[in-house]
């Protein structure tokens, strides 16, 4: 039971890590049904940031987060509006290949950038609430795991609240249910799509800083979490939020377990096996939807 | 069409125009040492001291006159551990640089990639990464710094042994150089009555190891764990092991996590974690008489004051000694010509390195002994020199 | 003789029914016209004709043979083609090389002789290519044999549909509203070219919202109001019946 | 369409020109050998070009069809003593049915699914060849013998940039063959318009499956002569990056152009030759290349150029 449990927690740690960043997947998908492969890349700026403005800056962890946040929340920003947006925004549009190629060659660059302005080296972040392990039916968590547990249900509560009650929130959801559409009503898409990426870039810095502390943070530790993150997403079934939550956790789980009970040696082949089988049997993902096309 | 066949043309001229420009330097004058190194990517952990070394002493030795009267030049190409590009790199060192010598291949990867070319080539190659199979067998014109995966191994071994400690779980990542330190821990285990009674596995890019601990913990009668690593992954182990409260289980790691980030990294959990490093990592608490001392004290210092008060790692070592015996080679040989050099390099005696004292020869083209790997014990986060 | 029979055909989209037990059943060598105001699910049944969509219940059949569960490209092969209301041309292509396409089914290439170009699969290639040609003639796109699908005006990218459906020598040729967008004497000429092509011994199915045009060449009208049949019979039948006027001119009218 | 007969035999001469006339400016073996990674990774391109520019599915994941080519050369020429072109011929016929297999289930899907499935199989392929020691020798690679041909060992540089030339000068020609045919109007009609494609009696998901196959196979054989090749394999070559380098190669030279593939693989391969004099800003300088190389020329190099050189130039349209 202990050893049940200790293999849990640490799967839905990490899951919550893949959920957080699929998040980010779907919320990109919605606005513009584009797949962002620099998703992992604000993860890595969230966690390095912090760190720099710490140790550079001087500045204590309460004043780093929200500005690394901010930070990276300006990257996607500006990631949306000097690298997709000319692309997308040219007449007949661009296709899936091109997006495809432009966002790898951000994620590229930014981890470019973040190499050559704060190094190579893997860096940490101290716990927000000490190191002392809890406890738990003879299992043993770190106290920041309960952290990200809790600001990832925080982020579930708030994106329900502002997709469900807010105007923008609505219009961001007509936006993804019908691009046309939410034009034809008088929503600027353009704002939506530069918002969905300002949002989900705040989103994966968040991610980055609490995760920061148990998974340290490196220039590089982006690639594998945005892959692990896209496979979230599409497990979830793609543009679905609660979907990439579940998706998330389930692969972190699966990850977990499948270490645990079977064997480590093909621990990180898991995610990629599972979505295999997934979309072999069931395309749509467990919680998408399917769609006709229509002619 | 007449359009098509012009601008391919064109496309080709210009790439290997600006080939022929970036590549077309002088061929005379400065002795030209050559180095691929895994600047970036994921063994940057090694190839960026090398590398940073490299540029340094090759200032160094210019400013106090150069060698045999000549200036020396480094070129530096970055491999990011990739073999493929390493054996392109080694070419254009051999082929388009003229280099003199290569010193480099952090990993075990790229240099056994580059065997082949070298060999052909004859051109000598000083190795620094890790695996007993660059030289065994022997190959002529290949030499290796550092100590091996296997002597570091063995220095855990003994260690255990010598503490009464017979069960071993073993731990490691899943890239070249774990995986070569998991071997051999394996293999050499029988040879100290050790045996291992847990094998775990982790990819370069996990996250979280507490399944994999927890596993090695509830193996009912684990006396030590063998980690075989370096980066990332060895500050989350630290951090695992603690949070699972595993204190009683001896840690060893093998000398990848020779550097201050490692602890710093892992956030006190690698305190009681013990690792066999070279000198250079502890030359503060060497004894006075010990002749490693001036070398590693002299090279710390340099490397601070180049880098920003970088800490340095046992890595930007293995550069170090790789140089210094070249040039020494050099001076011995008189000159630059490429199988006296080679010659020389085999003739190594005696030579006191950041890793060791080198004794090569026909049938040894690494040159160290087990005594020069240092045990030393994480204490309130900085490294204590046991024996 | 049937070539199309439809019965009891019901296709649903989520609560809306586009075609509601629905039943009919077209006959060879002639033209017929299938009517209706918007939305009355003209083009969903001739998706459910080709297979692109999948009906609720309902059965088609072709020649006396079940079709239903069949792919499209099956349908195909069994003589349906079509063209589509908002073109489907394939944009990427030269306009000949799409009515190249169309040959498909008799070309049947294969692979290895295609890698190699073998002699055999290379006068093939010519033959289709010339037969292509004639095909564009025919449809009278003549003038732009070598130019690219992507080049071309909307009037023109009409027949290249209606060419590259020909190529196929259908047994059965729906139309989905060949004139929309036409000025008048393209119509006209599009009213002739599918005269001829009924006189050549094609069944053609045409949905079209030009009421002289179908008036003008249809043999048989289909009228479909919100899914269901509304009536059927020839022109002047339908001309003539108080549902059709009331549905066209709103109630009062009758 | 004679014309395009013509671009067809003139460019191949073109092509045949430029490799038989290359040797006269390489001046050593670095330039040989950059020559043969252009022409292998030429290869893998031209074949994955009929997959993404001609039929428009998209693959990341190609790079573990080329390490599987490679590896079964790699391992059945040195573990098992087979004759090199026998073991090519497997490694060929394995990685087509291992395509063939994945390929149905997944080619009924779309767009970002069928991204994320090869991606998800190249990446599987790059885990077990990096675990699987015994056999492949794990992360640090294993040495491939030379390939034989009878008595004559296939080895060194100017042998094997012939080789690689003949060889891509062939997949060329084969190539441009396809796509001038009936299954390569096929291709290109599923790409332009799936819907219409099925209407006219393709059947789209095996045209799909086919063409997926032969890309794979495409990238086997290279795969398997650059292990030759370069005497060594790591299982690098399966990895993640290294299917987006192709990808890239593809794009960046322009989509549905067999020439263009090649110029976009001799681009990339060279590229980082220039770069790496920019030594730790090299990453950043190769992203920014690729943003922008895709936001001004959408459609590649290749098609652009020839869209700016026409319209200097003044000529007919196409």
């Amino acid at each position: 039971m202990a050893e049940f449990l200790q293999f849990a927690f640490s799967g839905l740690t990490v899951g919550a890590i893949y959920a957080l960043v699929a998040l980010g997947f779907a919320l990109i998908y919605n606005a513009s049904h584009v797949i962002n492969f620099a998703q992992g890349e604000f993860v890595t700026i969230g966690g390095m940031a912090t760190v720099a403005l710490m140790t550079g800056g001087g500045l204590p962890l309460l004043l780093a987060i929200p500005a690394a946040v901010m930070i990276t929340a300006l990257v996607g920003l500006a990631l949306e509006k000097f690298a997709v947006e000319p692309a997308i925004g040219r007449p007949g549009g661009a296709s899936v290949v091109t997006i495809i190629i432009i966002t790898i060659g951000a994620s590229i660059f930014i981890r470019g950038v973040v190499q050559v302005t704060l190094g190579k080296d893997f860096h940490r972040l101290p716990a927000f609430s000490g190191e002392a392990p809890i406890d738990i039916l003879g299992a043993r968590l770190q106290p920041q795991s309960l952290w990200v547990l809790g600001v990832t249900l925080l982020v579930v509560a708030a994106l329900w609240w502002f997709f469900g009650r807010t105007r923008f929130g609505k219009a961001m959801l007509a936006t993804s249910h019908n691009r046309l559409a939410a034009q034809l009503v008088g929503i600027d898409t353009r704002l939506v799509l530069l918002a969905s990426f300002g949002l989900s870039a705040a989103l994966g810095g968040l991610a980055g800083i609490l995760t920061a502390p148990i998974t340290l943070t490196k220039y590089d530790i982006g690639i594998m979490l945005g892959l692990k993150g896209f496979a979230a997403a599409i497990l979830g079934g793609l543009g679905s939020g609660p979907g990439a939550i579940v998706g998330g956790i389930a692969l972190g789980l699966a990850e977990a377990l499948a270490a645990g009970y079977i064997s480590s040696a093909y621990k990180d082949a898991v995610a990629f096996i599972i979505i295999l089988v997934v979309l072999f049997v069931r395309p749509s993902g467990l919680l998408g939807g399917r769609s006709t096309e229509r002619v | 069409m007449n359009k098509r066949n012009f601008l391919r043309t064109a496309a080709a001229l210009v790439a290997l125009g600006a080939l022929g420009i970036a590549g077309a330097q002088a061929q005379q004058g400065p002795i030209k040492i050559g180095s691929f190194l895994a600047v970036t990517g994921p063994a940057s952990f090694l190839g960026d001291p090398e590398a940073k070394t490299l540029r340094l002493y090759v200032d160094m030795v210019n400013k106090a006159g150069g060698v045999n009267g000549r200036q020396l030049q480094a070129v530096i190409y970055d491999s990011a551990g990739d073999a493929r590009q390493a054996v392109t790199f080694a070419r254009r060192l051999i082929e388009e640089d003229k280099v003199d010598i290569i010193v480099g291949g952090s990993t075990t990867g790229e240099t056994m990639a580059v065997v082949p070319v070298v060999e052909e080539a004859q051109i000598p190659f000083i190795s620094l990464a890790g695996a007993n199979v660059i030289v065994e067998p022997v190959k002529k014109w290949v030499f290796k710094m550092p100590h091996s995966d296997r002597m570091a191994v063995e220095k855990i071994y003994e260690d255990m042994k010598k503490n009464g400690k017979t069960k071993a779980a073993v731990l490691g990542g899943s890239g070249g150089f774990d995986q070569s330190c998991r071997k051999e821990a394996k293999d050499l285990a029988s040879r100290y009555g050790i045996t291992v009674i847990a094998d775990e596995t982790y990819a370069p890019t996990d996250t979280d190891m507490t399944v994999q601990l927890t596993k090695i913990k509830n193996t009912p009668g684990v006396e030590g764990i063998v980690g075989c690593g370096f980066g990332a992954p060895t500050a989350i182990t630290a951090r695992n092991y603690r949070q699972l409260g595993m204190q009683n289980i001896q840690f060893y790691f093998n000398h990848g996590v020779g550097s201050q980030q490692f602890i710093d990294g892992a956030g006190g959990g690698a305190e009681g974690m013990r690792v066999p490093v070279a000198a250079l990592l502890v030359a503060n608490q060497l004894a006075g008489n010990d002749p490693q001392k001036k070398v590693a004290e002299d090279y710390t210092r340099a490397y601070r004051a180049a880098n920003n008060n970088e800490a340095v790692s046992t890595f930007g070592g293995h550069m170090y000694d790789g140089f210094m015996i070249a040039i020494e080679a050099m001076k011995r040989a008189g000159g630059t010509d490429k199988a006296k050099v080679r010659d020389e390099i085999e003739k190594t005696k005696g030579f006191v390195g950041a890793d060791g004292i080198y004794n090569m020869s026909a049938t040894d083209h690494m040159g160290l002994t087990l005594d020069s790997f240092k045990m030393v014990e994480v204490r309130n986060n900085t490294w204590k020199l046991l024996y | 003789m049937s070539v199309l029979t439809v019965e009891n055909l019901s296709k649903g989209f989520g609560g809306v029914q586009a075609v509601a037990e629905l039943s009919f059943s077209i006959t060879e060598k002639r033209i017929h016209s299938i009517i209706g105001p918007n939305g009355a699910g003209k083009t969903t049944l001739f998706n459910l004709i080709t297979g692109i969509y999948t009906p609720s219940s309902g059965r088609i059949s072709l020649l006396g043979d079940d079709i239903t569960g069949l792919p499209t490209a099956a349908r195909a092969a069994r003589g349906i083609q079509r063209t589509f209301q908002n073109l489907q041309i394939f944009f990427n292509m030269t306009a000949l090389e799409n009515v190249m396409v169309g040959r498909h089914l008799s070309l049947r290439p294969r692979l290895l002789p295609s890698l190699l170009r073998l002699p055999a699969s290379a006068r093939a290639d010519r033959e289709t290519e010339a037969q292509a040609a004639d095909l564009m003639a025919y449809v009278g796109l003549g003038k732009w044999l070598d130019a690219d699908a992507d080049a071309m005006p909307y009037g023109a990218l009409k027949r290249l549909e209606i060419a590259r459906a020909l190529a196929a020598r259908p047994r059965l040729l729906l139309l989905d509203e060949p004139a929309a967008g036409l000025n008048a004497v393209e119509t006209a000429e599009i009213d002739e070219l599918i005269k001829r092509i009924a006189a050549g011994g094609t069944t053609v199915v045409l949905v079209e919202h030009d009421m002289k045009l179908v008036m003008g060449v249809s043999d048989h009208i289909l009228v479909l109001d919100y899914g269901r049949k509304l009536a059927d019979g020839t022109a002047a039948e339908v001309r003539a019946n108080p549902d059709v006027i009331r549905a066209y001119l709103g109630a009062g009218a009758a | 369409m004679r014309r395009l007969l013509d671009a067809r035999t003139g460019g191949l001469l073109a092509l045949a020109l430029i490799i038989a006339l290359l040797p006269l400016i390489l001046p050593n073996k670095f330039y040989y050998d950059v020559a043969i990674k252009t022409a292998l990774n030429a290869l893998v391109c031209v074949g994955l070009n009929l997959l993404i520019g001609y039929a428009g599915q998209i693959s990341l994941g190609h790079a573990g069809f080329f390490a599987l080519g490679g590896y079964a050369s790699a391992v059945l020429t040195a573990r098992y003593q087979w004759n090199g072109f026998a073991a090519m011929a497997v490694g060929m016929a394995g990685v087509g049915l291992l395509a063939f297999i994945v390929a149905r289930p997944i080619l009924r899907l779309r767009g970002h699914y069928l991204a994320m499935a090869t991606l998800g199989l190249g990446i599987i392929i790059a885990i077990v060849l990096n675990r699987e020691i015994p056999i492949t020798g794990g992360p640090d690679g294993m040495t491939v013998p030379a390939l034989r041909l009878g008595e004559w060992r296939l080895i060194g540089t100017t042998t094997w940039y012939w080789i690689s030339g003949g060889v891509l000068l062939i997949a060329v020609w084969l190539a441009l063959n396809l796509i001038d045919s009936g299954v390569g109007r096929a291709l290109r009609a599923l790409h332009g318009s799936e819907v219409a494609a099925e209407t006219v009696g393709i059947d789209t998901t095996r045209y799909k499956v086919l063409i997926f196959v032969i890309s794979a196979v495409f990238a086997s054989l290279a795969g398997s002569l650059f292990a030759h090749a370069e005497r060594f394999i790591t299982p690098t070559e399966a990895g993640f990056m290294r299917s987006i380098e192709f990808v890239t190669m593809v794009v960046l030279g322009g989509m549905a152009s067999t020439y263009g593939a090649v110029v976009g693989a001799a681009i990339l391969t060279v590229l980082p030759q220039l770069l790496t004099k920019l030594h730790d800003y090299e990453h950043l300088a190769f992203g920014a290349v690729l943003i922008l190389v895709m936001i001004f020329m959408p459609k590649g190099l290749v098609p652009t150029l020839q869209n700016r050189l026409r319209h200097l130039v003044g000529g007919q349209p196409r």
